[in-house]
């Protein structure tokens, strides 16, 4: 049709294999999903902290963190909690079926002010999913960055996700990692009980000068573990945290994630203390 | 391999049969509908139902009787989603808009006086008063293009999605002048959507046939409406009239304001 | 045939509504027939007492999807009697064009969808679409353009609220009356096609018996769905308003139906009624119709009931044709005010299977007293009957057919309604 | 930008003859509401100060339409929308509408569907004398300067014709010798008489310049919750209001396949409960008093943080639509004075 010939369309859902998945823990599963086109997928340029938009036909379409890091291309991973329609339908797809990915949308980390400076990363649940990838980003890039502190925390061990690939790093000289966990229900806990902002008495010294905060995880833990990090002195706008809200279009358009002048998907979702301290509604 | 149909039942309680009806009149769907699924029960509309185990039930009507009280129970038993379709099967239907005021036994008699029925009549409640239900389709009569999404959905093997919003939704997409603006009852904002404002497209009040949105603010729209002159009883009744067992908890709630 | 033997047929499918049949035979004799209506009873008649008539008129739709234009429109009759709405005939004319889509509909969905498959020898109209396709397509059509008809006007296919006391809510335009118009004459070829077809049937004979008829008596000596006088096949005329000295009513207990009979004996409404006792009023397509198929054994054989459904479909198509070229040409009516707040009326209707009757005392606007009076309730007994008389003859005949199928066409012939018919009735005149 | 004159006797050849830019569209009555709609004769169109219903909008982010069709191949986009049309008799304030929504559809990456229908569409705007509610003085949209291809300033004697795009001088060239180039002196005087009369023709207005610092310091206003328990959350200001754009996304299969079917898009509300809800339940505006504060903070704030002005154009729909009377009036006199307005 003549009027709409060659139309981008920042919309239009492309197809994308699942490569390989399997549960993490109950409800939540890990995908590794790879663009049917080979151009598209090495071509797909993404920042740690982005999200992708993720269709089933018939279903609908939601947003997933990219739990993955851009130093690694070609596959995209996620991890995926089952809770609704689309994650329900997702969770039924075998290794090999097809689903539907556009993105990658939002701001991500904002690098430049982690490079050449300390960094914590603290995750709480599955806040974990997208700080992986910033993780992975670091360590993949280790020499730019100096001391890496790595503080997640789960309900319980059986909840703690990534455990066998978070233990492996744990024994890496270059980062260091405090696990924990807020009941140990199974008594082969090794690591530290109680919740995660009790890992904070564990951390060195920490020069607040230099250092870097990045945090994800429930509403209710951004509270205390600001206080922490406040506590130890580190700028507002030294601190990124990401947060979530409902998101129909990815990129402005359909206004679902808005608030005050901002938008979620645009703006975000990740901000700094600062700009929540600005926006009252964020957290 | 073949492909696997879904299987499906429908089934009518006691109502008006408007919902099965519906489903019959989507005439060009109706035979996507038969292709789709492998019908085990329409008692409506086709002969020799079979009567084991379904994937989906369809279910229409209130439970009236001790011996529809019996049979929803056996049909959940067998089914593997139930889904309440049209308003007596979700809220009760008119026929409970006295819900539990206790007068049921009394008008019993005053229409049929002191025979014993073959099966014991009950007042007329909604399915989940007796058996859960996984999915709700409400309106009176529910709406083709709602039915037909949901069941779309439901056969194949996706779950459907919910219109929380009120009747002034499609209202103002159809382009209406709210009749609130004229003084003149209008229940669409206490009122779940989906029907496509069908009655304010006609310039007449929505009556609230789709029951109660969760969402509606109950204590300022009657005291709109009492603005308008319009009686509190008047006004309680009418909201009744549809809302079966699904609008006591907001009754309850204004009447503790009061 | 054992020594002693019931049937149970429940439920029974193709009806519209929950219910059953049960038959008793003893010694080669049938002992008991119960038509069973099983459908909870919904007390429709104590909903609306202390309602206005606005509430009313949207309430009475939902005793029955199938009828559910002919309640409103009974209601409508017995409203605007009770208090004195005089409404001009444009009005009227909307009402009528209104019925005969519910006519239309109701029909063609009886006829084609739920009577044919058992003629032809199939479970259901799907079935029978593999080896009638065209038939069922067309079926499909004219079942839509009733549809179309009901929503035109009715506001929308079921319980439509357009249609208010004095007038409408909205009316539809001229395009949409048009183009309902073109589809009629469309249909008409197939409603004539499908007499043609009902001409080479063979219809069984092992029910056949006297019966009484019963049905409302147009005015101006027209054929029609309405009118304020009862006929009955005795010849007699009745005012409306004493229906109940007319239809007696009793209750049962294998149903949440009420049982009438007239003069003490049962009777049937509905189509064959109608055309029975009418039918000489018939003009046009309709009439030839009816000049082609009509002989005595319509006098005693239920089944004819669905040729008299043809015949309806036939009239009602004209009668659309008509009505709406006499809508184009007139100005759409201004809704009519009631003149008084309290009174009492009687509206009596045709619905597709058979008289229907409203009764209202109103008292300061609000309804103190309501009685409905549903076909199906009417025929239930007949319906019993002509079971019973099939099922004896049958039995003595030694006739090895299937006995249940036999059952189940009689009672589908009749199109019963069951929601309409189990509903309460009493008036309590204080 | 070029300045034309036209007689008033030239408006119905010229308008109409302008089918051949495209389907002409216009407000219209239709059964007793002011709608935009398809125009077959000129009488029909609604040439005056009163609004639509629903704004100009509605034709260029439509109510609700399919954005794909989808079936085991994949997402194909679904552009059967687009038209070529000619909006005639657009007033200043939907123009600023439209141009505010371009803000938000047309920034990278653009809305192809918005971007489409807008590219196909040419709009004729007319001037218009203030309604009963307008507001548009208040919000200084009262008068235009682009967005529109031809604009008429109807002077009773003859027409202004502003001349807003090489597509408007397109549509001038079909009927040239309407027009007279000629302005004078005596010309200038009278469309500046009419623009004084205008002026004092408004009768309402509101603090709208202030609005932004207020509504800031506002933020824990217990005005917000004496609003937000009359609010019946009804949705319509949303509908009506020409510059709020949010929609929802729902896939709708087709009942014969379960890999076919199609994804729709339909106007959505803030002021619905489930608008902001995610994931787990958790609802970050469950409280009306919230969803109220989202919308006034974005139609009378948070858009100049990004645009340079608020979101409102002044077009008094939400004073006329509400039916608890909660509209830009009755919000910022409450916040201007700090108290809740009198029953
Ligand atoms: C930027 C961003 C990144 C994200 N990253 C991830 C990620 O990495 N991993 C992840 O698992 N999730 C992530 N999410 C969340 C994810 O988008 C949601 O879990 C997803 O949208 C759920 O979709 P669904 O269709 O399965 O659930 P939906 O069907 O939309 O429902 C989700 C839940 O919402 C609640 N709900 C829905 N409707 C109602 C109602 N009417 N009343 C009450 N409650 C209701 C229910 O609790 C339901 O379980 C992210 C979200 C954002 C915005
Ligand atoms: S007319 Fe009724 S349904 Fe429509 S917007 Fe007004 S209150 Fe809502
Ligand atoms: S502010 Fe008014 S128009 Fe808007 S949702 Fe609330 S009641 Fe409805
Ligand atoms: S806020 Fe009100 S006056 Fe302003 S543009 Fe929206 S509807 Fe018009």
């Amino acid at each position: 049709m003549s009027l709409s010939e060659q139309i981008e369309n920042p919309f239009l859902p492309e197809p994308a294999r699942i490569v390989r998945q399997y549960d993490l823990i109950k409800d939540h599963r890990f995908f590794q999903i790879r663009f049917i086109d080979m151009n598209r997928a090495m071509s797909f340029d993404y920042v740690p902290g982005q999200f992708a938009m993720l269709s089933i036909p018939g279903v609908g379409e939601a947003p997933f963190s990219i739990s993955s890091t851009p130093s690694r291309p070609g596959i995209l991973e996620m991890g995926i909690r089952r809770t609704g329609n689309l994650t329900r339908a997702l969770f039924k797809k075998k290794d090999n079926d097809i689903v539907y990915l556009r993105g990658p949308y939002g701001n991500g980390f904002k690098i430049e002010p982690m490079v050449e400076r300390d960094i914590i990363i603290v995750a709480g649940g599955l806040g974990v999913i997208p700080l992986r990838s910033i993780l992975y980003f670091v360590l993949d890039n280790r020499d730019q960055f100096d001391e890496l502190y790595f503080l997640y925390g789960a309900r319980n061990p059986n909840e703690f996700l990534f455990k066998n690939e978070f233990f492996q790093i744990k024994a890496r000289e270059d980062i260091d990692c405090l696990y924990s966990v807020d009941k140990d229900t199974t008594g082969d806990w090794t690591e530290n009980t109680g919740v995660v902002t009790s890992l904070f008495q564990k951390l060195p010294k920490i020069d607040p000068q230099t250092t870097t905060a990045v945090v994800c995880g429930p509403p209710i833990m951004y509270k205390f573990v600001i206080k922490e990090l406040l506590k130890l002195k580190i700028p507002k706008n030294m601190i990124q945290m990401t947060l979530e809200r409902r998101m129909k279009c990815g990129v402005g358009k359909c206004g679902h994630c808005a608030l005050d002048h901002i938008y979620t998907c645009i703006d975000g979702p990740i901000f700094t203390y600062w700009d929540t301290l600005h926006f009252r509604e964020l957290i | 391999m073949p492909e696997y149909k879904p299987r499906v039942g429908i089934y009518g309680f006691t109502g008006c049969a408007g919902d099965q009806l519906l489903i019959i009149h989507t005439e060009d769907r109706l035979l996507d509908f038969f292709n789709a699924v492998e019908m085990r029960s329409f008692v409506m509309a086709s002969s020799n139902p079979l009567e084991t185990e379904i994937d989906i039930a369809f279910v229409e009507g209130s439970i009236s009787t001790e011996e529809e009280r019996q049979h929803i129970k056996e049909i959940r038993d067998r089914a593997g989603v139930l889904v309440a379709i049209g308003n007596c099967a979700v809220s009760g239907g008119p026929q409970a808009m006295f819900a539990k005021d206790g007068s049921f036994a009394r008008r019993l008699k005053q229409v049929y006086g002191d025979i014993k029925f073959i099966t014991n009549p009950v007042e007329g409640a909604p399915l989940d008063e007796v058996v859960s239900v996984d999915y709700y389709l409400p309106g009176c009569p529910i709406s083709q293009s709602q039915a037909m999404a949901l069941i779309a959905r439901l056969i194949h093997g996706a779950d459907p999605e919910e219109f929380p919003h009120p009747v002034c939704h499609e209202c103002k997409l159809n382009e209406n002048l709210c009749l609130l603006l004229d003084q003149k009852f209008c229940l669409g904002p206490l009122t779940l959507g989906g029907c496509h404002s069908a009655c304010p497209n006609n310039g007449l009040p929505c009556v609230g046939c789709w029951g109660p949105n969760p969402d509606g603010n109950f204590e300022e729209q009657l005291g709109l409406l009492e603005s308008f002159g319009i009686p509190h009883e008047d006004i309680i009744r009418r909201v009744r009239n549809f809302g079966g067992y699904k609008i006591l908890a907001h009754i309850e709630k204004l009447s503790g304001k009061r | 045939m054992a020594k002693r033997d019931t049937i149970e047929i429940k439920p029974l499918a193709r009806v519209e509504g929950n219910g059953g049949i049960r038959v008793e035979i003893e010694d080669n004799r049938i002992i008991n027939v119960e038509v069973q209506i099983l459908e909870g009873p919904r007390l429709f008649e104590t909903l609306v007492i202390g309602k206005t008539p606005e509430e009313i008129l949207s309430l009475v739709p939902r005793i029955c999807a199938i009828c559910n234009l002919s309640h409103k429109y009974a209601s409508l009759r017995g409203l605007e009697k009770a208090l004195d709405v005089r409404i001009p005939e444009v009005t009227d004319l909307y009402r009528h064009l209104m019925h005969h889509g519910e006519i239309i509909e109701s029909h063609s969905l009886h006829l084609y969808m739920l009577a044919l498959p058992d003629f032809f020898g199939y479970t259901n109209a799907v079935e029978m679409a593999v080896d009638y396709g065209e038939i069922v397509t067309k079926a499909l059509q004219m079942k839509a353009l009733g549809n179309k008809i009901m929503r035109a006007i009715g506001g929308r296919m079921i319980h439509g609220e357009n249609p208010v006391l004095g007038g409408f809510g909205k009316l539809p335009d001229r395009e949409c009356l048009l183009s309902i118009q073109t589809e009629a004459k469309d249909g008409l070829a197939f409603a004539l096609e499908t007499i043609e077809i009902l001409a080479d049937l063979e219809i069984p004979d092992h029910m056949e018996r006297d019966t009484q008829f019963l049905c409302c008596k147009p005015p101006h000596n027209e054929y029609g769905y309405y009118g304020d006088v009862l006929i009955t096949s005795d010849g007699k005329e009745h005012p409306a308003e004493d229906y109940q000295s007319v239809i007696e009513e009793r209750v049962v207990s294998h149903s949440f139906a009420k049982r009438s009979s007239y003069g003490g004996r049962p009777f049937t409404v509905g189509a064959l009624a109608r055309v029975n006792l009418l039918g000489e009023r018939l003009k046009g397509e309709a009439r030839k119709a009816y000049d082609g198929l009509i002989h005595d054994r319509w006098l005693r054989n239920p089944l004819y009931n669905n040729f008299a459904q043809a015949i309806e479909q036939v009239y009602s198509l004209e009668g659309v044709i008509e009505t709406i070229d006499r809508l184009t040409t007139l100005k759409e009516p201004e809704t009519a005010e009631p003149n008084r707040e309290s009174g009492v009326g009687t509206g009596a209707v045709e619905a597709p299977r058979g008289t229907l009757i409203h009764h209202y005392m109103i008292e300061n606007g609000r309804a103190v007293a309501a009685d409905y009076v549903t076909p199906t309730a009417m025929f239930l007994d007949d319906v019993e009957e002509f079971i019973r008389e099939s099922g004896e003859r049958l039995i003595s005949t030694k006739t090895t057919v299937d006995l249940e199928l036999q059952f189940e066409m009689i009672a589908r012939a009749y199109d019963p309604c069951i929601s309409c018919s189990a509903h309460l009735v009493t008036v309590e005149y204080k | 930008m070029r300045i034309l004159k036209m007689k008033p006797d030239f408006l119905k050849e010229f308008l109409m003859g302008l089918e051949g830019f495209g389907a002409l569209y216009g407000p219209k009555r239709q059964s007793g509401i002011l709608k935009y709609a398809p125009i077959e004769s000129y009488d029909e169109l609604v040439l005056d100060g009163e609004n639509t219903l629903l704004p100009l909008k509605r034709l260029f982010h439509p109510m609700r339409f399919d954005m794909f069709r989808f079936d085991s191949r994949g997402f194909e986009a679904d552009y059967s929308i687009f038209e070529k049309r000619v909006i005639i008799g657009v007033h200043p304030c939907e123009i600023h509408g439209i141009l505010k929504l371009d803000e938000v559809f047309l920034v990278h990456p653009p809305d192809p569907y918005y971007a489409g229908l807008r590219k196909n569409s040419a709009i004729i705007g007319f001037s218009c004398l203030p309604a009963e509610n307008a507001l548009c003085r208040s919000t200084g949209t009262d008068i235009v300067a682009e967005g529109f291809d031809l604009f008429f300033v109807d002077l009773t004697d003859f027409y202004l014709v502003w001349v807003g795009s090489s597509f408007g001088y397109d549509m001038i060239l079909e009927k040239e010798d309407f027009f007279d180039e000629n302005v004078t002196h005596e010309d200038i005087q009278i469309y500046i008489e009419w623009r004084e009369k205008r002026n004092r023709m408004f009768k309402k207005s509101f603090n709208f310049r202030d609005m932004p610092d207020i509504i800031e310091l506002s933020y824990k206003s217990e005005i917000w919750d004496y609003f937000g328990k009359k609010c019946l959350s009804c949705g319509q200001c949303t509908m009506v209001c020409p510059t709020c754009n949010c929609y929802n996304v729902t896939d709708v299969l087709d009942l014969a396949t379960e890999t076919s079917g199609r994804r729709e898009r339909m106007w959505d509300s803030c002021m619905f409960a489930d608008y902001s809800l995610v994931a787990g339940g958790h609802n970050f505006r469950h409280a009306r008093a919230d969803r109220l504060k989202l919308w006034y903070t974005h139609k009378l704030k948070a858009f100049a943080h990004k645009y340079g002005s608020p979101a409102c154009v002044g077009c008094g729909r939400c004073v006329e639509t509400c039916p608890v009377d909660i509209n830009v009036l009755t919000v910022s006199e409450a916040l201007t004075s700090c108290e809740v307005p009198e029953e």
